[in-house]
């Protein structure tokens, strides 16, 4: 949930909001906040599944190091969303090891 | 100065050589010490590319390396006792321009007739053979026969195995030199004082065996160089091949992990401050390495780079190992300056210095890879 | 290749003070930072610094960010952002990416200035999406205001878990417990103090043993330990929690210093072992901050001051006389924050039991996070009974910071010298109830209390939303977060000198004044 | 750089299962404590034999989340203290980078 109102920062101020796509689906967030913000304001809590055990990752240190949030971001995978600003028309994806979830392997890259 | 701790053999050098030599005298029912001056083959056991090749070798060494394909590698994960990642995926050579492909047809022809599978391909043919190379790439030779596997895992994989054998190991123990009792090379001392003593001496410590073996006397030339490898993030499974290209700007595979491994170099290997035990990467080889990747894989040019790191070459005058007994001295054995062919030929070595120790035939002729081979120009 | 006489990396608190030190004496600076805004860690400090006024104590953290940029624009330092050191090779020479290229580049020196990461803990389903760092947590709802979780389970009660905690409370999450593995809360007792009045609870020589959930976290398991920390069983118990924070220590960020073939050495994790000045073994390369040995940021400034003045020694910028006057200023100045009870490395943290001034530490301050009056009492300036409107201090453990001192226009705190002496009131001056104290002190540990026949007042720090309004009704708090009265908001008072602290005044019943240390509203929540 | 000696020849004794060895320590490429402390027990005495052997650390962080845990398991298992310096060396690039832009350098 967002924090409008903050005892110490103030009011939130506005800020132009954008459509993007997660998994297809259409969703909104603010421009130039990470992704993974954006997507945690929708409720999405699972970014990826690991390759060997296929289990579910998502923000771990919101700094750009642990590279457990990586996503598939506008075809490009293991993107790292906690530091990826959020811009117009991304195209969103949940990793699967090291592909997004449902795509085939076709042998084009 | 502890106690003299004696065996069979005594290998200095616990690279994919060393551990190999160990392991294959341990098979043979003999008692092995190996010393290393670092931690386990942190040299360029664990800094190679993977190759796994025959294609392209030096007549003197294609004998080990064919037999080494043919019978060691195929049945290595089993015999080890742990998945050490060999493919026999090819080895495809890429070229552009007329020159290029002229090398090429030469070395394809050389190729079949070693005995090796050897096909070519024009443009068209390596666009249909493999759809990520650059259609700038008008030639291609393609050697059915080579593969890669995994140099970290494969290196420690004989290690492992020898030392579940009773092979004992010491490392911070760097041997600064080698003495002989009666005319025989016997001892090998540490610069912390310990001393070790065998029946055999096998020197298989790379770039730093010239200096070991200089302590009996005996000249063995060396050049060390410094070439550089990096590695990417995972892939879905693109390519079994080993990639290089006629002009050798560079090598490298996919990995089972997924990740590609490339090597290469920007042309200033061999001008370096001289061997020591630390190798740093410089700012301009990987950048130029990688241009010459994203020149014939194009469709790599996203993948993000994970690591370079670099490692010494032990480079010969004719480019080749120096494999065996040295003739007048006897106990020394020498399995060094393999010139960047190290991962490849380890294994092999060691099964040859096995039988020669134990005084068996050895499996494939390696005379000519002693180290009485340099002779000055007439 | 283009050159620099000095190379910072990282525009944190340690690389900003050096580059602003550094570009002063005329040198050609450049400080490159990984990250899209610069400040480091500064920016999502949201809550008062400790120390003394040389130190920028009582500013919190993201403002001293703010003045350190404008000091570094004024001494005409190259600031680039988003531009990431990925490597330092032989001779001085570094490696940025930028946008979509790299660039080389040649320093005559190099301040290492990259601070620290935080630990993680492995413990069953430890990788769950809801399992992050307090800092992740500290990120999300300082930086980009999105609240990290409902529920919340904080692991660590060093500073960080303690900071965090309140700034979770600020940002409107609730707090479910605290956990440690150690039988002592880590942090200072102030900061314990400031979240346990709110109720939050403390779980000390406990660990997390699992973090419940298929897809994300629906709970966790907590248990009790022994004193080898191993799980008691049978003593594990289930919180319902939806997150899960981890403030578990901090790492020294040393990998460009390894890279660099710095000689390391163990101090809370591989560190460049380096001299007074953070010279490392390799000459032209120094290190700041925390990448040096963990501590706070008020440190960190300073050490990159000193760093800048060895790489300008260095390069021939200053001489070694003007290097060793002004190192020992800043020396001084530093040396300042390193005294106390929490001073880095004092092995006696998990053992002392008195104060320098020979009062017992309150046990129940270090389990629970609150003292109780009993042990209150002890502390000449806190319980006794004193006529008209008066600071009640209640600071308890030796830690370095003096702001009440300077901001008492009366001149009734006293601490002294030495910052990390308990601060005395002096009985003298009368006490003129602006409540400067209340609202300036970084631990939010001084209160004004009045106590008269029908009613007692007690004046609180308050940094909640949504503030209290005059005459709105509720209940009185004790220290340890427990409803113990009604109480009716006489003053609110938000002054922008204050910074967002506001002092709220509470009526509350007679003899309560010294019990009553929190507000809530009617039915108990903050 | 020089490394302390260790004469192999250590009994650490049979490899005991716990009841925590299925916890994830490398969180990128999904290593157990459990292959941890087995490979320690099959003679990978150092950090980086553990990161060659199992691929501990080499995964997208660079191992930055886990060398720390992984030291520590060290530690434990061979009731030594590891010396800073048997950290494994970390690399350039200190962050992911793609090849199209570590290729691209720009000259001035």
């Amino acid at each position: 949930m967002r924090i409008m109102q903050h005892p110490i920062l103030g009011n939130s101020e506005p800020r132009k909001t954008v459509k993007f796509t997660f998994d297809g689906k259409i969703l909104t967030g603010l421009e130039g906040e990470p992704i993974a913000v954006a997507l945690k304001e929708n409720g999405v809590m699972i970014h990826r599944y690991t390759s060997k055990q296929h289990k579910p990752r998502g923000i771990f240190c919101a700094i750009g190091r642990c590279t457990d949030c990586v996503m598939v971001v506008n075809g490009k995978p293991n993107t790292r969303t906690c530091i990826t600003l959020l811009k117009e028309g991304m195209d969103v994806r949940t990793q699967d090891g090291v592909i997004a979830k449902g795509e085939k392997i076709d042998g084009k890259i | 100065m502890s106690d003299t701790k004696t065996a069979n053999v005594i290998v200095v050098g616990s690279g994919i050589v060393g551990n190999s030599c160990a392991y294959y005298c341990a098979k043979k029912g003999l008692s092995v010490i190996v010393l290393d001056e670092d931690i386990i083959g942190n040299g360029a056991s664990s800094r190679n590319g993977g190759g796994v090749r025959a294609f392209f070798r030096n007549p003197l060494e294609l004998p080990l390396a064919k037999y080494a394909i043919d019978n060691i590698w195929p049945h290595l994960s089993e015999e080890l006792g742990v998945d050490i990642e060999f493919k026999q995926g090819g080895n495809f050579r890429l070229g552009i321009g007329e020159k290029e492909e002229a090398n090429l047809k030469k070395l394809a022809k050389e190729g079949n007739e070693q005995g090796l599978k050897v096909d070519l391909m024009n443009q068209k043919e390596v666009q249909n053979f493999c759809c990520y190379v650059s259609p700038e790439v008008t030639y291609a030779a393609y050697c059915h026969n080579d593969g890669h596997a995994n140099p970290l895992i494969t290196t420690l994989a004989f290690y492992r195995k020898a030392k579940a054998m009773g092979v004992k190991y010491y490392t911070g123990e760097e041997v600064v030199k080698l003495a002989t009792i009666r005319g025989k090379v016997r001892k090998v001392i540490t610069a912390l004082g310990n001393c070790y003593e065998g029946d055999a001496i096998i020197v298989a410590a790379g770039c730093a065996s010239t200096k070991i073996v200089q302590t009996v006397g005996i000249d063995m030339p060396h050049a060390p160089s410094i070439i550089e490898a990096f590695v990417t993030e995972a892939m879905p499974p693109l390519f079994d091949f080993m990639m290089g290209t006629a002009s050798s700007a560079f090598y490298g595979h996919q990995t089972k992990h997924g990740s590609f491994v490339f090597g290469g170099g920007s042309g200033f290997e061999s001008f370096n401050d001289g061997y020591s035990d630390s190798c740093p990467t410089r700012q301009i080889t990987a950048p130029s390495v990688m241009r010459g990747i994203m020149k014939y894989f194009p469709c790599l040019h996203d993948l993000k780079i994970i690591r370079t790191w670099a490692g010494w070459i032990n480079n010969t005058p004719d480019g080749c190992a120096v494999i065996g007994p040295v003739d007048d001295l006897p106990g020394l054995y020498i399995a060094a300056g393999y010139t960047g062919h190290g991962f490849c030929m380890g294994p092999v070595t060691g099964k040859i210095l096995s039988e020669v120790i134990s005084g068996e035939k050895p499996c494939v002729s390696y005379e000519q890879l002693k180290l009485s081979r340099f002779k000055a120009r007439q | 290749m283009e050159r620099y006489d000095l190379i910072v990396i990282g525009a944190g608190p340690a690389g900003l003070s050096a580059a602003i030190e550094a570009a002063e004496t005329g040198m050609k600076v450049v400080v490159f930072d990984e990250n899209k805004r610069p400040g480091g860690q500064l920016f999502k400090q949201i809550h008062k610094f400790f120390g003394s006024k040389e130190h920028k104590a009582k500013v919190r953290g993201f403002r001293i960010g703010q003045e350190l940029l404008q000091d570094a624009e004024k001494a005409g330092v190259e600031v680039h952002l988003s531009a990431v050191v990925i490597g330092i090779f032989p001779h001085l020479g570094i490696t940025v990416s930028k946008d979509d290229h790299i660039e080389h580049f040649k320093a005559n020196s190099i301040i290492i200035a990259t601070g620290a990461s935080e630990n993680a803990l492995p413990f069953s389903g430890w990788t769950l999406p809801g399992v992050m760092g307090a800092g992740a947590a500290q990120t999300m709802m300082n930086l980009y205001r999105e609240q990290p979780g409902k529920k919340i389970l904080m692991v660590g009660s060093g500073n960080v878990g303690l900071v965090v905690t309140y700034q979770l409370l600020e940002a409107g999450c609730e707090v479910v417990g605290l956990v440690d593995v150690l039988p002592r809360i880590g942090g200072y007792g102030v900061h314990a103090a400031k979240i346990a009045r709110t109720g939050v609870k403390f779980y000390l020589s406990h660990t997390i043993v699992k973090a419940e959930g298929d897809k994300e976290v629906t709970g966790a398991i907590i248990a009790e330990v022994d004193k080898n920390f191993k799980v008691v069983k049978g003593t594990e118990k289930h919180l319902d929690v939806d997150t899960i924070c981890l403030a578990v220590g901090l790492t020294p960020m040393s990998n460009l210093a390894r890279m660099a073939q710095c000689q390391m050495v163990n101090k809370g994790g591989a560190v460049p072992s380096c001299d007074e000045y953070g010279a490392t073994s390799i000459a032209g390369i120094y290190v700041a901050g925390d990448v040096g040995g963990i501590e706070e940021a008020s440190s960190a400034m300073i050490k990159g001051r000193i760093a800048a003045l060895g790489a300008a020694k260095y390069c021939g910028y200053i001489t070694e006389k003007e290097a060793a006057e002004k190192f020992v200023v800043y020396h001084t100045d530093l040396n300042k924050l390193r005294q106390g009870m929490f001073a880095p490395g004092n092995k006696e943290k998990m053992t002392c039991t008195k104060t320098r001034e020979g009062y017992p530490l309150s046990m129940n301050l270090l389990t629970k996070g609150f003292l109780t009056e009993k042990e209150l009492a002890v502390f000449p300036d806190c319980l006794q009974e004193v006529r008209g409107i008066h600071p009640v201090v209640e600071c308890t453990q030796n830690i370095p910071c003096n702001p009440c001192q300077d901001i008492c226009p009366m001149h009734c705190i006293c601490v002294g010298e030495d910052i990390t002496n308990l601060p005395v009131i002096n009985h003298t001056q009368k006490c003129s109830g602006c409540g400067r104290c209340v609202a300036n002190c970084p631990g939010q540990a001084i209160f004004l209390v009045e106590q008269g026949e029908k009613e007692d007042h007690v004046t609180i720090p308050y940094e909640f939303l949504p503030l209290p309004v005059p005459g709105e009704k509720g209940c009185g708090c004790d220290r340890s977060g427990a409803v113990v009265c009604e109480t009716v908001i006489k003053a609110v008072k938000d002054l922008p000198a204050n910074d967002h602290t506001v002092l709220v005044t509470l009526a509350v019943p007679p003899g309560m004044g010294n019990t009553v240390r929190f507000y809530k509203k009617e039915g108990g929540v903050i | 750089m020089k490394v302390t000696y260790l004469n192999r020849d250590i009994a650490l004794g049979p490899y005991v299962p716990q009841e925590d060895d299925d916890v994830i320590i490398c969180r990128c490429e999904e290593i157990t404590k459990g292959e941890i402390r087995r490979a320690i027990h099959e003679g990978m005495y150092t950090m980086t034999e553990i990161k060659r052997f199992l691929r501990t650390g080499m995964g997208l962080c660079q191992g930055q989340t886990c060398t720390r845990l992984i030291k520590n398991i060290l530690q434990n298992e061979m009731k030594r203290a590891v010396q800073p310096n048997e950290e494994p060396t970390p690399r350039a690039p200190a962050r992911p980078l793609a090849m199209e832009n570590y290729g691209k350098e720009l000259v001035k």
